[in-house]
């Protein structure tokens, strides 16, 4: 069975090489089916893969298997985390495609088959980056998904907006894979070795850490967690969100940035945790610092977007945020939550991007205040609008708030309270643009503010705008929000999330009555803040304290460029005193 | 490490990227990023890398050069076409 | 920002990153040390296959995934850029206009054009031998052809330059590779496993598959990059703002 | 002096960053950009170097008769030489864009995207 | 080190150097003439390297750099013709000198090569460096007459 695990790459790749080769003879519709194909029978691959992967399965690429334990092939580690985030990546995609099935803007001339190779391309990066098990073919693949992902942002080439965001998109986020490279060297020029086990074991033999290892660590991360959207790294990702098409932004916020924050976890579970590595402490100082930084400041930016896709860009960002924490908290219960966060979280957030897509192709706007009371015929969108808002907001039974309740428990104290805040806040922002929106509730907002982007004046993604939604574009979130739910409903999926993360011998994650207080408390928080919102504009409105955070969402690469430099320096400097201090 | 060989190309390497900075104007910084590709390259030839350094030679001394070029005519040529209009 | 701040913010994080990396340059092994575990063990398995050029066998054979990867980027950095540049529809086409070159510039160019296609082919098969390979052949064969557009003019370069034919070839090349690499996994043991005989060390048949993966990624990067020069110069010639012509 | 080497591949990224930060035209940017890349190839084949040695290339070599570098690090600056090239064509088309549709490619002077 | 390694030292210290010099400063027209001159300069320093270090196989990288150099110089020579148009590089002298020095080189290499397929590779790389070089100056200064497209 290890032997498919490359083929999980291949097929991507291959359908796309193929999709390019006939592109000129295709019809669209054929183009279209094929990729929709390929990436289907990818996930059934990943799927298949992930049911056999206890005990965990490992392939050296070429059958160079190492003999004596020294081995010159790269290795891929087909674990239930790794499989998991290649099924979760590959199940988007086929998502994704079906949902713009039809619903794109018309191709390239005689390049039919252009956006399915490019998904088919993301998806075999991903699945890639997610199996890798050697740090520099990490690096390429992490490379290859964030090439295509340039590529996709700035597919509709006639909106100012989203090339300017895909160009900042490509810098920052290439700046941050050389970070990652550099530290790639210093690593190798320690251990000599590439394999991330066996970097592991080098450093071990090496002693304790040094500034090498810190250097190292905080470099490797920085490409990390530039993709992860942590703060202050996280600035071209409400540029890159708001601006990409709608089926790629599933892609973007469903499962590339969290990506980012699995491969952190990934490579320190591997090369940084033993004794010559970074203390655990250290992580979860310096995890903990910057996920409550980007959850708290995602939540802030979040309440007061207008410009709807970037509202859920920065609800990303703030749930990335608590990814962050709860991986930084290490522990095979936070691991778990994290896991089922994650899952909820991709269907939620893909679910409600695509009816902000809807909205988008019928009224050529996804302005909060320009749509008010506008879209009040599409039922059936706002129904799985109101539904997305309240899974965001941790709602029980739905999957994010299972992981949420069981991160909660794992990381307690006074976190708890943030997991709280930021999911009733963020949840509160969609809920109150749905009310705006979908019901036409509440006084119409004027248009005070002039320096934030809006939603106004977008060119719709179809060729027409469309005059009655599709079957797909309603079908396709509706599903996502069942899988979503089926997360925390089905019963014993929760149970195999556990086993497949931490092992048989762990816990496995359940519903517990803390928990479902909990999501309802932020259930109801949201639909108070959302509630106060629409009734009262002018207390939750604009507010003076906010204004200097948003003015660093200036668009300008050359600062989010010096922020990355600062970003590096807190992150070394947070995870520097242990050892500093031997 | 007593090779002069080394410093030079390595100081060689060090100034062009900072020259290739500090030239502001587009044009001329593809100059010297088409020097730098070549300092490079002898760099890699210096730390016995000829295979890095054919490619560094085969893309730095023509194809990115090309590439900015190309990008520098396509940007100016509205601007120039705004100044002959006038 | 301001630019002021800017700078400000850049010197901090500049000023910690540089005390961060060059306390790491101090912890680093001396240079021109002579550890390199790893590296000696490719230098015995290359041997050991017959490859004469260690760096083709490590990226051709020990580690033909990474390069993999490298491909499909470049595949799909042309793919973003086709459809990045493409024509939208407030453009249209202007037929460029020919170029007086200088006579010896032009001579020239057509002089070395057919020495550069034949450097570019001899570097890509001697890949596994002495130092080049695909890649860098590939680069060398797809700046040969735009001698044309340099010495002579666009027109004599698109004549000889069908990129839908290129963009096609492209992309059989890419898949060639992902084909020998399922071959290995059906007739060998292993995705991409070297499955063909080693051959005698220091012949252009010796390596295995190395030298057959070596020309697929010689034909995808020459045309990979014919394509990508296309679209630049298309957009750097011909294509222009405004209506339908 | 050994670590001489080391020292200048940081100086270029750091210098490329700085490029970066301060620059008024996106094309000059991207080249920044590939400047701080240059960085990686000289750390990492600095990291490879050992005193003495030849090119693990037995072309005109009897393998054995000379020590030779580490030529993982060669295979990987390759792959990062690739993908430079690349990543630097993505750029320039998305700079090419911005220039048609802003009319502008200083960055002071975008300003679509903030808040 | 022996006398091959400190030749190319020497080339690239003094020679490469100042054409990194002249690249960075100065008008439009010296840049591109230091641009022209990096590569010929170069080229020879990857010679006497490849004779230096006893690796026949390193002759590859100077015969790349050959042909490719001048096809870099032709590049910035024709789309930049109307800024070289304009004020058009006057280094004759220069340019001659440095291919002198290629030549000198090429013959001395050749030399210690002795007859054989590495002495045709060898004159191959004389041919285009000089060639090249003097080919690429000429479109400098003139060679295109700088259309407004094409």
């Amino acid at each position: 069975m290890h032997h498919l695990l490359p083929v999980l790459v291949a097929v991507p790749l291959l359908g796309a090489t193929l999709l390019v080769a006939a592109g000129r003879h295709l019809s669209r519709a054929v183009a279209e089916t094929t990729g929709c194909f390929v990436a289907a029978g990818t996930a059934g691959l990943a799927i298949a893969l992930l049911l056999n992967s206890s005990p965990p399965m490992t392939d050296w690429v070429g059958g160079w298997t190492p003999r004596g334990g020294e081995g010159v092939g790269i290795v891929l580690v087909g674990d239930g985390p790794g499989l998991g985030m290649a099924a979760l990546a590959s199940l988007l995609t086929v998502a994704a495609l079906a949902y713009s099935w039809r619903y794109f803007d018309e191709p390239p001339r005689r390049h039919a088959g252009s956006f399915p190779a490019l998904m088919l391309l993301f998806q075999g990066g991903m699945c890639g980056f997610a199996i890798a098990g050697d740090l520099f073919d990490a690096f390429v693949f992490f490379e290859l998904m964030s090439v295509v992902a340039y590529a996709l942002t700035g597919h509709r080439v006639e909106e100012p907006k989203a090339v300017q965001g895909a160009l900042s998109f490509g810098v920052l986020n290439s700046l941050g894979a050389y970070a990652m490279l550099t530290g790639i060297a210093l690593l190798y020029a320690r251990t000599g070795e590439l394999a991330m086990t066996k970097i592991g074991q080098g450093l071990d033999r090496h002693g304790g850490p040094d500034a090498l290892t810190l250097a190292a660590f905080a470099l490797v991360l920085t490409g990390l967690l530039v993709k992860a959207a942590a703060v202050p790294f996280h600035f071209w990702l409400p540029d890159a969100h708001a601006v990409a098409p709608t089926p790629v932004c599933m892609l973007l916020s469903g499962v590339m940035v969290e990506l980012g924050a699995y491969g952190v976890w990934r490579v320190y579970r591997t090369v940084f945790s033993g004794p010559g590595g970074i203390p655990a402490s250290d992580l979860e100082r310096a995890l903990v610092v910057l996920g409550v930084l980007t959850a708290a400041v995602g939540a802030v930016m979040c309440w007061y977007q207008r410009h709807v896709k970037r509202l859920l860009a920065y609800s990303t960002v703030a749930h990335m945020g608590l990814f962050l924490i709860g991986i930084g908290s290490l522990g095979a219960e936070a691991d778990d939550g994290v896991a089922l966060y994650i899952l909820g979280h991709a269907g939620v957030k893909a679910a409600l991007f695509a009816c902000t897509g809807v909205l988008l192709d019928r009224y050529g706007s996804v302005d909060e205040h320009a749509l008010h009371g506008r879209a009040r015929e599409l039922r059936a969108v706002a129904v799985l609008y109101v539904v997305g808002a309240l899974s965001l907001a941790g709602l029980p039974p739905f999957g994010t708030g299972l992981g949420k309740a069981v991160l909660e428990e794992a990381v307690g104290g006074p976190l708890t309270v943030l997991f709280v805040a930021v999911s009733a806040v963020t949840a509160g922002a969609v809920l109150r643009v749905a009310a705006r929106v979908f019901f036409g509730l509440g006084s119409r907002p004027g248009d005070e503010s002039s320096y934030e982007t809006t939603g106004i004046g977008e060119e719709p993604e179809t060729r027409h705008r469309l005059s009655r939604a599709p079957g797909t574009m309603t079908a396709v979130p509706a599903v996502l929000l069942v899988g979503a739910l089926a997360v925390g409903a089905v019963p014993g999926f929760a149970t195999a999330v556990g086993h497949a993360v931490s092992g048989a011998a762990a816990p496995s994650p359940h519903w517990t009555l803390a928990g479902v207080l909990l999501g309802l408390t932020s259930t109801l928080l949201a639909l108070a803040l959302a509630a106060l919102a629409v009734t009262h504009p002018k207390p939750l409105g604009e507010s003076s304290w906010t204004v200097p955070l948003r003015r660093l969402q200036s668009g300008h690469i050359g600062d989010y460029v010096a922020w990355l430099l600062v970003g590096t320096t807190l992150l070394a400097a947070l995870a520097a005193p242990g050892i500093l201090g031997g | 490490m007593d090779d002069p060989l080394i410093v030079v190309a390595l100081v060689l390497v060090a100034v062009s990227a900072t020259a290739a900075v500090a030239v502001r104007d587009p044009a001329r910084q593809a100059l010297v990023l088409a020097v730098l590709g070549t300092v490079l390259a002898v760099l890699f030839t210096v730390l016995q890398a000829p295979d890095v350094a054919l490619s560094q030679l085969a893309v730095g001394s023509a194809l990115t050069p090309l590439l900015i070029m190309l990008s520098v005519r396509k940007v100016r040529r509205p601007q120039r076409k705004k100044e002959a209009d006038r | 920002m301001t630019r002021r701040t800017r700078l400000f913010v850049a010197a901090l994080g500049g000023t910690g990153l540089a005390v961060l990396l060059v306390a790491a340059c101090f912890c680093l092994p001396r240079f021109g040390g002579a550890q390199h575990p790893y590296g000696d063990r490719v230098v015995r398995a290359s041997l050991a296959r017959h490859t004469a050029n260690t760096i083709a066998s490590v990226n051709f054979d020990q580690r033909a995934f990474d390069t993999l990867g490298e491909m499909s980027i470049l595949f799909a950095s042309v793919l973003g850029t086709v459809v990045l540049l493409r024509q939208t529809r407030d453009e249209h086409r202007a037929a460029p206009e020919p170029e007086q070159v200088a006579v010896p510039v032009r001579r020239f160019a057509l002089l070395v054009l057919p020495v550069a296609v034949v450097t570019g082919l001899y570097v890509i098969a001697h890949g596994q031998l002495s130092p080049g390979g695909g890649f860098q052949g590939g680069v060398v064969l797809a700046t040969a052809l735009h001698l044309l557009y340099l010495g002579v003019d666009y027109r004599a370069l698109e004549r000889i330059r069908p990129v839908g034919f290129y963009e096609i070839a492209d992309a059989l090349a890419a898949s060639a590779y992902l084909v020998l690499g399922l071959a290995g996994l059906v007739a060998g043991t292993a995705f991409l496993a070297n499955f063909l005989p080693y051959g005698t060390f220091n012949t252009l048949s010796s390596g295995g598959t190395v030298p057959l993966l070596n020309a697929a990624i010689g034909m995808e990067v020459a045309c990979a990059v014919v394509v990508l020069l296309a679209r630049f110069l298309d957009q750097a010639v011909e294509i222009e703002k405004g209506g339908e012509k | 002096m050994s670590v001489f080497p080391y020292l200048v591949a940081v100086w270029v990224f750091l210098v490329g960053c700085y490029g970066l930060v301060t620059s008024r035209n996106l094309i000059h940017a991207v080249g920044c950009l590939a400047v701080c890349q240059s960085s990686t190839y000289v750390l990492l084949l600095a990291v490879g170097y050992r005193d003495g040695a030849t090119a693990p290339v037995f072309s005109d070599l009897k393998p054995g008769s000379r020590p030779v570098v580490d030529p993982v690090v060669q295979a990987l600056a390759l792959t990062d030489v690739v993908v430079g090239a690349t990543v630097t064509a993505v750029l320039l088309a998305l700079v090419l864009q911005i220039s048609k549709l802003h009319g502008t490619v200083d960055p002071d002077e975008l300003s679509e995207l903030r808040g | 080190m022996n006398g091959w390694t400190v030749a190319a030292t020497a080339t690239l210290a003094a020679g490469v150097g100042a054409a990194a010099w002249g690249v960075a400063t100065g008008p439009l027209r010296r840049r591109v003439v230091a641009q022209n001159l990096s590569t010929s300069l170069a080229c020879p320093a990857l010679l006497l390297l490849s004779e230096g270090y006893d690796r026949p196989s390193y002759v590859d990288l100077a015969l790349l750099l050959a042909l490719l150099g001048p096809v870099g110089t032709l590049v910035f020579a024709r789309l930049l013709a109307e800024d070289l148009a304009a004020d058009p590089p006057r280094a004759w002298g220069l340019t001659y000198a440095v291919a002198g020095f290629g030549g000198v080189v090429v013959i001395a290499v050749c030399v210690a090569a002795g007859p054989g397929r590495a002495l045709v590779k060898l004159l191959v790389v004389g041919a285009l460096l000089i060639g090249g070089n003097l080919t690429a100056s000429r479109a400098l200064s003139g060679g295109f007459a700088g259309s407004r497209r094409g």
